[in-house]
Formats: C-alpha cells, structure tokens, sequence
C-alpha cells in the first residue's frame, strides 16, 4: 500500500474528489493547512499599517491506495487539481507498511 | 404651531434612535448569512449607507422628501430647505443656540429637528436593505454611488409621494377619489421600493459565480440572530415612533409590532418544519423580520388579533416566498424581494382586510383594500422603472459587477484589505508579515500597487 | 382616569422596547455559554419564547394577569381582556385610529396599550430565563409547548397574585394581616419564579450526557459579554421602568440598578480571584446579573448606598451558591437557580433590612422582613409545586429530552439542521453539496426523511 | 426648583441607558481590534470600569464632581453629597418611597437622580476608553486600581472644571475674562482628557513584545463594526442628552452627531482609499468614532452643515493622525490619542469657527476660537500632569507591565484563566480535562496553586 | 521506528489517548481532519436550500513507536477507537528513517 | 526525496521558516496541530468548575527535501525551533517515492 499526500488549491477540491470517485476511489482524509512557496500572498491593511499574508491557504489530501493503483491515482489528481497558475501545489507517495480499518480490524487492501 | 410637548419630543427623538440602530441590526442579519469571505463587505454595505445618505438626507433628502411639491407632487423641492435651511427658525435668532431647534412639526409638539432626525434613519435603512440581494458581488464604488443616486431618484420622491402630500398621499389622486391609502410607517415607501430595487438589481447583476452548485450556507448565525434581535428593538422605533407622538396609538402600534413578528416568526417555522423538516435559526429571524416588514404599514390600523393574523400570514407567505424564488433562478441573494416586497406588499394589501376603520372584516366596502392594491402597484411600478433606470446607467459608466476574481477570493479581502477573523489558536493566527506602516513611510516613496502580486516559477 | 402624560407614556414605551431587548441578550449570554454543538438550539430557546409567549400574552395573558380576580385572588380571568378586549376602548369609535389606544392606566397618564407592552416583555423574558437550566439536552417541541403551558399555569397566576392585585398584593392576606410584601419589579414573579423553574427541569430532565466528565466550556465568552452588556442596558426599562412613569422614582430605580450591578460583579470577581485564582469574563458577566437580579424586587425602595451592599452581597453570594450547586450534583447547566432564584431571594429579602421606609436598618421592625420571606416562600411553593405538574405531564406526553444520539451529536445539527458557524479559511468553510432547493422540487417528489444516513459498506 | 417635566426627564433617563450602553459597545470595538488570546483582558478593562466607577462615582464621584466648590474651582467637595446624599431629599420623608428622588435639576424640571445616572455614564466611559491604550500588555489588578484612582483625580476634578462650575466654566477666569468656552457634551472632559492619559499612559508602559515586527490584526472584524454601531447609537444618549432636555437643542444635537458621523466615515475612508489602497471595514468603524469625538464639544452649538465639515474634517485628520502615531513609534495601540485626542481636540477649537453664535465663520471675532484653544490646552495639561503622577505612583507601587510570559501567551489565559472561543467542530473542541469542579472540593483541600505547570522530562 | 498515523472519530480521542498512556506511549499529535468514506454526512437546510455536509468531522493522531512496539499500538488504537460503526476510520504505519528531539537533539528511540 | 515533518512550538514558525529560506528550500506546508506529550497544559475555570487544557498548540510543518540535504535541512530545523524548553517538538524523516508538481507535472527534485 501506499500513502498519497496532495497539497492543493482549496477550490479544486470537489473537482479532484470527482477524479478520484471516477477512478473507484471513495475514502480520503482532508486537512485544512497553509502553504509557503513561489505563490504570492496578499496584503491587508489596518489603521495605516499593512501586512503581507504568506501563508495562502490550501488544502492536503491523504489518500491510501494499492502499489498497482498509486501512479494512476496520481496522475489523476495532478490532472484534476491543475490550474496551471503558481500554486497549484504538490502530490507524493510514501511506502506504507500496513494499514487496518478500524472498524472490523481489516488489513491492507482489504481496508481500504 | 403646537407648542412643545417634551413627552412626545422624547420619543420621537428615542424613535429616531432606535431606528438609526436597525442599520447595523441589519448588517449582522445579512452579514452573518453571507460566507465568511464576503462578511465584511456585507457590513460595510450597510455601514457606508450611514454614510452617504446620512449626508445626503440633510443636504437635500429631506427637502426632496417634504419641502414643496414640485412635478405634479412627484417630489419636493431639494433647494427649498436645503442643508436644514429653516428648520431650526430661531436658531441663528437672540436667544441663542439655547432654543435652537425649537420649530415644531404638526401638532404634536414635536419639534422638526426630532422630525428630521426620525425620517433620515429610514433613509438610511431603505438603500441598506438592498444590499442583501447583490451580495457577494457588487463593485463597491458602484454601491457608494447607486447608494447617492438611488436614495434621490428612487427614495425621496416615493417618500414625498406617501408621506410628504404628494401623489399617493390623502391629498393625490386616489386619495382625493377614492380614499385615502393607508401606510402606516413604510410598507410602500420603505419595504415595497427595497425589495424591487433588491430585485431588479439582482437581475442585473446575474447570479453569483457557483451559484446552485457551491454551497453558501450562512457562515455565521448568531450573527443573523442577533442582526434580527437588533432589528425587533428597534423597529419599536420605527413603527410605534410613525405615531408621531407618545400617545395611545403609538402604544397600539408598539403591541401590534410585537405581536404580528411573534406570530410571522411561529408561521415562518411552522413552514420549515413541514417543508425541510426542521425549524432553523436562520428561519426563526427571517420569520420575525417577515412579521416586521408585514406589520409596518399596518401598525397603527389595526387590532392586536388583526396583527396576529397579518404576522401569520406574512411569515408563512414569505417561507414560501422564497421556495417561489429558487424556482425561478433569480439570485435574490438574501431574499430581499421574498421578504421585504412580498412582506411589504402582503402588509399593505391586508389593511384592506383588517384596518379596524376602513377594512372589509370590519364591515366597510372594498374602497380601502383597492387603494392599498393602487398604493402597492405605484410604489411597485416606481420603483421598479427609476431602479431599472438608475441601475443601467450605473452599470454602463462603472459596470455594477465586481471582478471574477475579487469574487472568488472573496470581496473582503480583495477589495477592503481585510480579512473578517483571525480566530486560530496560537498558531497560524497572527501569521505574515507587516511589511508596511503607512505613517512611516519616507514621504515620496509611494505604496506598492498591486494586492494580488504573482512572481513567475 | 388621568389624562395623557406624554412624557411618562414615552418612558413606558421606551421601558418596554428595553425589557424586550433583554431576551435577545439572555439569548446570547446563555448561548455563548454552551458548547459550540448547542448555540442555535440555545438561541432559538429565548427566540421561540419570543415567538409563542408574545401571542399568547395577548390572547390570555394579559388577561389572566390584570383582569379581575377568579379562584380568590389566584388568578385574573383569561376571558375578560382575551385578545386585549376593551384596553383600547376609543378604538372603534368615530375618532378612529388616532385615538386607539387612548386608554389610560393607574394615575400616571400612561396608556394601557403601552402597559401592556410593558407586561409583555415580562412574561417573555421570565420564560427564556429557564432555557439556561434544560441547556444542550431538551426536545425543542417539549420546549415550546412548556412555554405556552408553563406561562399559563405558573407565570400569569403569580403575576396577578403579585401585581393584580391577587394573594401576594397588598390586597392579600399578607398585605392585610402584618404589611404589604414588596415586589418593584418582579424578584419573585420573574426571578424566584423562573429560578425555581429551571431548577425543577434540570431535576426531571436528569444530567447532560458527559456531565462532570467532558469538559463543558462556554464556546464563545464575548457572547457571554455581549448578553450581560444588553441584558444591563435593558434592565433599566425593567426596573427603572416599573416605576411606571418618568418621576424621580423611576431615576433612583435606575441609580441602583447600575450600582448594585457594578458592586455584584465586584463581588463575584473577588470570590472567583480568591477561590479560583482567576477574576474571569464569565464570572464578571454572571456577576453583572446577579446584581441586576438582586436589585429588581427592592430597585425603588434602598438608598444607593444600600444598593451598593445588596449587589456586592448577592455577587459573592451567587458565585457561592455555584459553587454548591456543584457540590449536590444537580446538572442546572447554566445555573438559573444559582443566580434567579438565589439572587431573586437575596434581594428579596434584604428589602427587610435595607427598605428605607420599612428595613430593619431603617429602624422599623421586622413586619417587612418576615413579609418578604413569606412572599418568598410563597413564589417558591407555587413556582416548584406547579412547575412540576406541567413538567411530569409533557414527560408523560411527549418527552421532555432530546434522543441521546441528538444530544451527542450536538442539538443544531440534529434539531434544527444547522451549524452555528462556517469560518474555515477558503477551504473547507462551504464544504458539502447543494443537495435539494426545496422551492424548485418537482411538486410531488417528497423531501427526504432521515437526516443521518448511513449505507451499510 | 422647577416642577417635574416627564418629557424631559424620561429623556434624560433614556439618554442615561444609552450611554451606559456605550461602554460595552466599547468593548467590542477595541476587543475585536486586539488579537484572539487577548479579547478578554480587553472586554473586562471596560466591564470593570463599570463595576469600579459605578460603585464610586455614587460614593464620591458625583460629589466632587458637582457639590460645591474647594481648591479655588479645582473640585467639588467629595463629603457633601457622599453617597449621593441629600440628592433625593424626600426620600426619607412622609411620602416614602413613592416620591422618592423626586429633587429637580436646573430649569428643565429633570430629576437629580437622572442627572446623577446620566453623569455616570459619563465618567465609566471615559476611564474604559483608556484601554485602548494599554491593550495586550497592562497588568488586570494595575489596570483596577488605576481606574478608582485615576476617575478620582484626573476625572472628577476636570468634570467640575468644566461642568460643575470650576475653572474651565463660564464662571472661571477664562470664562470671566474672555468668553466661556463651550463645551456641549465632553470634548475636554471626555474626549482630550481620556486621549492624553492613553497617550501617557502607553508611554508608561511601554512597547507591546513584537510591536512592528508581529503582526497584529484586528482577531474579529464584525466586532469592531458591531461596537461601533453600539456606540453610534448610544451616542445620541451622550449629545442630545447633553441638551439636559428633550427640547430642540436635544433634536439639533441628534442630527449633529448623526451628520458628523456620517461625514467622518466618508473622510476615513477616503484617506484609506487614497493612502493605502483599501476602504476598510476597521477603517469604517473607526471613522464613525472620530465623527462622533468630533461632534461631542460642538453638537449644540453648530449648523447640521457645519456638523458634515466637521466631521469631514475630522475623519480625514485622525485618520491621517494614526499615521503620525507610527512615525512618532509610540504604542498607544488602538489609537486612543489618535481618536480622541485629536478627534477632541479638533471638534473643540472647530467651534472657534463654526458656532452659529459665536464662529469666526459667522462673523464674530476669534474670542471663541481663543477660549476653545485655552480650554483644550488646559485639559491636555491637567491631564497630563495627574495621569503621569497616578501612572508613576502604581508603577512605583505594583507594576503597571504584565509578566511577559503572560504577554506572550495571551493575557486571557494568563490572567483570566479563559479562553475567548472554543469553535472547532466537533473535534478538539472541548478537549481537555474536567481537572476539578471547586464547589465539589472536599473541605480543607486547597485549589493547586500555579496555572503553567511543567515536569520535568 | 515507525510513524503510526490515526483518523478516528473526534469523541473517541480520548479513549485512544487513554489506550496509549497505558501502552506507555506518552506523547502524540493531533490534528481536525474531515473524512470522506462510506459514512454519510448530515444535512442542512437554509432557507429552502438543503446542503449534504459530506466531510465528516475526525481527529488524525501520529504518533511515533519503536519498531517493536508498531503492531501492538496499532492493535491497541483499533481497539480503543472501535464503535463498530461506519467511519470509524483507518491506522496506518510508515517507516521513518530519523528522529529527533527539538529540545536536546536526541535522535531516534532516545527523541520519543 | 524525502519528507520532513516538524511539529514544533507555533511562535517558532518564523524562526524555521528564516533558516529554511537561508538554506535554499522555498516551499513548505504548514497545519495546524495540537500536542500532547511532557510539557503540562494550562487550567481555564468557568464558573467555579476547572478545566485542564492539555492539548497544547502546536504547528506541524512538512518540507520535501532531496536525500541529501534531509540532514542538513533537519538540523537547521532543529536549531532555529529551539528554546531548551519542555515542549519543543519533534523533527522526523520519511522516504518518499515520488513527488509532482501539480502545476507542470515535474517529478522528484525538479518539483520542489
Ligand atoms: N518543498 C516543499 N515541501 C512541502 N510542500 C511544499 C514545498 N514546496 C511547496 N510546497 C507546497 O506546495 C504549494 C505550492 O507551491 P508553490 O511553490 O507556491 O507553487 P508551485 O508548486 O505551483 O510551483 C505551497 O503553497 C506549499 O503548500
Ligand atoms: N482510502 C482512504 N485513504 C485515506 N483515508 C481514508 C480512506 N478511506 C477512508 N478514509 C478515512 O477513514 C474514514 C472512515 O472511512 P469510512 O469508509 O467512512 O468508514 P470505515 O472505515 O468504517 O469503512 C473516512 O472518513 C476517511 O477519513
Ligand atoms: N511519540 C510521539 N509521537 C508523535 N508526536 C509526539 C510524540 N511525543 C511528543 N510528540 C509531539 O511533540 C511535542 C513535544 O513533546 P513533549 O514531550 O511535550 O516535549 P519534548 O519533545 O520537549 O520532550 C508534543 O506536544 C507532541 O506534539
């Protein structure tokens, strides 16, 4: 099995949530979180003084997939999540050792 | 001229405070319905209204609304008391600023000054009320100045018409024909002419972007609820002050307020829990505000079961309402048509019904309930055409609509520079940089221009 | 019957929008208080009482408040004023609505129209104030049929005993037989009354899920801020208002309620520094009210100076009483008897000592003190007595908690399908879909029932 | 002694609640300005001063503010009316209660208990204006004895001055020699005086930890909007009742303050439009504030034309002002010299200019103008003077800094034991421990005594 | 060592917390996270629009173990985090090639 | 490439985020998180009831970083988010198989 992490624009998340459905896909976990990069942020102004926010929102995806599945998967994302604008984030795979469904004690393929 | 009668000066002058109060009532019930993004620009629609109209009632609001009749009762003249001129007679005169003010208005020893102050909140109110169907769009510039131009085109004339003896007033055409239309405290001038404006605008500014597909679900509704608590107190003001004075009729005015919103917030629930299956918070203040717009031409007319009838009938009529306006695709954001003109028209049209003088459930002929149809089609129709008109020819000179991406990054911070919370724990919270303080600058070096800065890869 | 005093008619009016105001600002006092899952049911609790109390106060409230006297001095008869009946006597006559309304009341030129808008604010208020001790865990349907019985049967017969001139007036055998028991603005009708209610509740609807074991913190203690701010502006129109006209009366009323107010959250910060290490936001909004409750039966009889040691008196005394209340394991969640019956008592009784014309302090004997504690006594026995046979006879009809999964789950979702807030930054905030508008379903295709699905895998 | 004018005095009472109310409104402004972790310490500097200034003015504040004359017109004599005493004269008398405070005030037949409630409010408000200087960094036990300490003699002494008959009244040397300068409703007395002493203050204390190196941004904008909606209403209790009547002048002032308002909001805005790209939602709220400092000293005495260029002009000069404070890198942190001081300053000598009866522009001689420049001139020094002595003296005595420890972790915690909201879904939300329930602790045993506990690893 | 990452239900955190303290593993991280799965989500209903609210609120725990100890934390986070109902979540285990402590620089089985 | 995480104290986010941009790595994605571990939590009361709150704030960072700079780049974590205080953090490495930038679909060392 495998770990797939993306870190996203937080509004293509329906649209890669519609690729990894139309790919048989149907669990993942959200966290909101922020993100350093090439991207620039926006400045807010109060009472004469003006602050640069950096960290620009995103959102980060963790889905786990069979070994077969993860370029695919992938892939699939990458192409749903593009903007083609700075920004659009990162998608990689870590190696997982094994993985139980918590609910009936699963294991591995079966738990997901 | 009555001399003074402090009693009734003292609530008129509570009145007109109680009303100013309604404006950021209101912007925390429309506020808090609008998604996090967009939060601050919703406030300030209301806010800036303070502020435009604020000025521009005292400068010639007031005399378009009450000074003369001009264009066949249309209007009033601006210039005739321009800026408050001789409102306050004795003000410039031996006794000093001690008197100042002291010139009274009708007779109820009510002093103009206190008569002044009541009708600019309504102002006020009416241009803010309209914000809620062009949320989360509109150029703000284009807001300012429809905020100018509406309340005098639109506005004023329709307010000289019903309250200042002019067309819609006892002494126009239906009034001198038929009988006179009733309005107690705005049902036409105020609700009527905002929620058509709200309308028309919506129509010509389209639907917002996402619009049936993303979900904008109120992001705040203890806002919402306590825009509708501040509006329920101050709307005391509003219909109870349109007595014009302390006496009986305003203590009428003020039970059947009370009453007919207790019994349009039930009906609006009643409504929710059948149709969706749950009485929501956001239905109960919608509900009371219903109740509140449905009583306002009627306050003083009718009795206080009368107004539980018109509550009811309004809450539930508004609920669904606002089923109608999905069904038609109109982006009426906050439902400004679906509650302040139908709650508005509902109200007015029941005083043919209910009014305990003139209405067909007291035994009169229909003469009341026909002005009020006439009275509800003008206030309609001129509103409907001078918004039109003021709205096209806003959107032809600045465009009325604010950019895509403003849009979706959320107005707030594209176009005021701010973001409404900062509420994380201690962690992301305070997070960026301040990279400018505006007074420090060396004078010459000039702020950096752009918001929205990209560097290529 | 007195003629129209405009000045005290426009401070009753001005009393009533105040006393209204206060159930918004309960609203939000409690609603910050409970947890994030809870606030919209919690608002929505003080809101609907809005709602359903504000109808029926007119139908038979009133009524059943002031109109004669039935069942020896129990109760006024339901029937006689139903509907305001006869309250604005010049209503129908040739005058027409300009003088409806113009009925007068007591001595004081004050309309009954805008006494009965006084009465109504009372009523509505007396029946939120219990919404703090069912807290997060009772059925919103039980709630609101409670609040149409309960006011029914406990509310009106002990305002009628009270101020109607029923067993606890002057009138009555306590007044009769040793001295008038004495009451300025309701610490036994509004505050012992309701105290003693919630107490009851919190006793048959049992302990909160989690009770002593999650953490139960209030999610948003500006809120709480923000009621006691509105609930201390409003209870001047209570108290000051009970004067029942404009006079210095109303202005000593008005000084001691801000004094005993200021010296309560004195009083409570100090035993919460000392026994808890932290004067704390809650602690000084809590302390806030419980002065302002001490002070509403004796708010016209003390000196300032007595005021000052009525208020610090029942501050520490209150943050006391919670502290025991912690200690007998009774989950009144917001602590409604720790502060209104507690507070209602201890400034009901300090009228013995501290009344300027008949205390203990003031050199007179102890007749008013021992009045004061059987009026007590007596709010107490009826509230708790008739409390408990609405309360076990809607257990028996229809429950009284909400389902154990709802209660887990958080009320705003399960009952009334909302969340309170979305303010996630851009991401997750609109998260969800636009699954249904219900104004544009095909007529005849009926909404889904179950609001928590779930597929088997 | 004029006879009672209920009018006038449910006026005064009215006006007296709505001034009150501004303090909390108050709150909220300068509470949603700071960051999350200290909007708690921000709220409760304001809802102290209304417990401690509340307790005190009653004992000794009205007192030395208004009875009598020592120190040559310096004060009142704290003794003569201590405990309001002889303010209510029948009080103890055959009538009893029901005539209690029944003493008149001035000529307008207003009772003293409502000037006494009315001044009150005066005195709380001005001590929590303060805050604003000190945020995020005061010490809470500092920041209580500074505000008895600081009302009793910078306030009280400069309210006598002013208004009480002292140096700076028409009966003073200014007064005798010159002209009397005007002061409607506080501009010295209120605004200039609380502006020095933040300024002084903040001084005093110096720099926040991270001051122009951490962001720090206002944690919840819709506060600050809602606070400066509270405030504008309650603001036409401050200056219409500052006419001590409902009379015209009351309605003069009314629309005044409403216009200036207006107008500064318009005047901000534009400079931030201009200066830093952005109108903003703080920038909005913060120019309406300005408006309303502005309008104070001159709401009586000036045209409703006048009043918009007063406004206009103030709005733009604060807004510029907080420019200049961040050049000058003081940390008077949100703005209070900024505000009031120049907002005070500036409406003050404006009069000079713009009085109807007595302003350059109305053809009189610069005699005004002289007076209004001596009069602020004189409240910036002596309060200047006494806030740098009492400031010295509790910094001398306990500290005026918090810990920095507790200033880095956010005063609400550190000092309060709180934390302002609890919102996350239903997740971390109420994570922690139920760690003891003090009303349930076993006699004897004593409550841990440190709040940050570490082990050691 | 291995990462052991966790997506339960938020109520069962403190269940889980406790299962550990007694497996003797004192520290973790926790973040809100929201799921997609086979769980459905509520619905919500404003003025007559229904919103399917289908993220579900969870907790995501990590927490680093020697590589001993990986399978029976595991076992013992199943075990404490089960309802029995859909969306109890998943555990999953990642190999991690360094640790260290922040404070001391201790790296490895001496940093947790 | 690996991947770093970091869960340090949140004042500290500067501090890491100057040595990361002195080293060269532009690019990071930051969540919020909570901590349990050694550091105590601090008590809330609210009316006479004591709450101990010990999930204390926490910011969980996540660099991707080429084999052999992960030392390196670790080590400069370290150093700037640390205050010798109880509750400074950990700092952990994870292979990573593969890694795209969403924007173009570069992989590995040419997406970060
Ligand atoms: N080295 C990195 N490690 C982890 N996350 C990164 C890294 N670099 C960038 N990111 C994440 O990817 C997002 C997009 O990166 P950015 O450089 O702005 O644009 P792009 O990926 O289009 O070149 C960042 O906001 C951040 O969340
Ligand atoms: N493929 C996946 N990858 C990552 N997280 C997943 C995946 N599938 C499910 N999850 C997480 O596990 C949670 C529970 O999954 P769900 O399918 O609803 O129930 P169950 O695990 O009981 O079958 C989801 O809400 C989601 O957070
Ligand atoms: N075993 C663990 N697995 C994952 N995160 C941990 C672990 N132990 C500690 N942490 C994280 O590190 C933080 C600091 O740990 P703590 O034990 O308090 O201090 P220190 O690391 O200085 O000894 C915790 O708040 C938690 O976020």
């Amino acid at each position: 099995m495998n770990l797939i992490t993306a870190v996203i624009k937080p509004f293509k998340l329906d649209e890669v949530r519609a690729a990894l459905l139309a790919f048989g896909v149907t669990g993942m976990t959200v966290t909101e979180a922020s993100g350093y990069g090439r991207q620039r942020g926006h400045t807010e102004v109060y009472r004469g003084a003006e602050y640069t926010v950096e960290l620009l929102p995103k959102v980060r995806l963790e889905v786990l997939v069979d070994d077969d599945d993860t370029d695919d998967v992938m892939e699939a994302i990458v192409r749903a999540a593009r903007t083609g604008k700075i920004g659009d984030g990162k998608v990689w795979a870590v190696a997982v050792s094994s993985v139980v469904r918590v609910r009936t004690g699963e294991r591995d393929a079966a738990a997901v | 001229m009555a001399p003074l009668d402090t009693g009734n000066n003292a609530w008129m002058l509570t009145s007109a405070a109680l009303v100013l109060l309604m404006t950021p009532g209101l912007a925390f019930f429309y506020g808090g319905m609008v998604r996090r993004k967009n939060v601050i620009n919703m406030l300030m629609m209301s806010f800036s209204a303070m502020g435009t109209v604020g000025v521009v009632y005292v400068l010639w609001g007031y005399s378009m609304s009450f000074s003369g009749n001009i264009l066949g009762g249309l209007v009033g003249n601006p210039f005739t008391s321009f800026g408050l001129a001789g409102q306050f007679p004795e003000f410039l005169g031996p006794g000093g600023a001690e008197t100042a003010g002291n010139s009274f208005d009708g007779g109820s020893g009510v002093t103009s000054m206190a008569f002044v102050a009541f009708q600019l909140t309504f102002a006020i109110i009416t241009v803010a009320l309209i914000s809620g169907s062009v949320a989360d769009r509109m150029k703000f510039s284009s807001w300012l100045v429809l905020s100018v131009v509406w309340v005098t085109v639109t506005y004023f004339p329709l307010a000289h018409m019903v309250w200042g003896g002019g067309l819609l007033s006892a002494d126009g055409p239906v009034g001198r024909h038929l009988i006179a239309p009733m309005d107690f405290a705005g049902g036409t001038v105020v609700h009527i002419d905002a929620g058509v404006a709200g309308v028309v605008l919506a129509f010509l500014l389209g639907r917002r972007k996402g619009y049936r597909k993303d979900p904008m679900r109120p992001h705040n509704v203890p806002f919402v609820m306590l825009g509708a608590g501040l509006l329920w107190f101050g709307w005391f003001g509003f219909n109870a002050g349109s007595a014009g004075n302390a006496s009986g009729l305003a203590g009428l005015a003020w039970i059947n307020t009370s009453t007919a919103t207790s019994a349009a917030m039930i009906g609006w629930l009643a409504v929710e829990r059948i149709r969706d299956r749950h009485a929501t918070g956001v239905g109960a203040a919608s509900g009371a505000v219903a109740g509140l717009v449905a009583i306002t031409p009627a306050a003083g007319f009718v009795s206080p079961i009368g107004s539980i009838a018109i509550g009811a009938i309004a809450g539930a009529t508004c609920a669904w309402a606002i089923g109608l306006k999905n069904r038609l695709g109109l982006d009426d954001s906050l439902d400004v048509g679906g509650v302040h003109l139908v709650g508005g028209f509902v109200g007015t049209v029941l005083i043919g019904f209910f009014s305990t003088s003139t209405g067909l459930f007291y035994g009169s002929d229909g003469r009341q309930l026909l002005a009020q149809v006439i009275a509800a089609a003008a206030a309609i129709a001129y509103s409907g055409v001078t918004t039109l008109i003021v709205g096209l020819a806003i959107k032809k000179a600045m465009g009325l609509r604010a950019a895509t991406d403003d849009e979706l990054e959320g107005l707030d911070v594209a176009i005021h520079g701010e973001s409404a919370y900062d509420l994380e724990g201690a962690s992301l919270g305070g997070s960026g940089t301040l990279s400018h303080v505006f007074g420090s600058r060396p004078p010459g070096e000039s702020a950096p221009r752009s918001t929205h800065q990209e560097v290529t890869a």
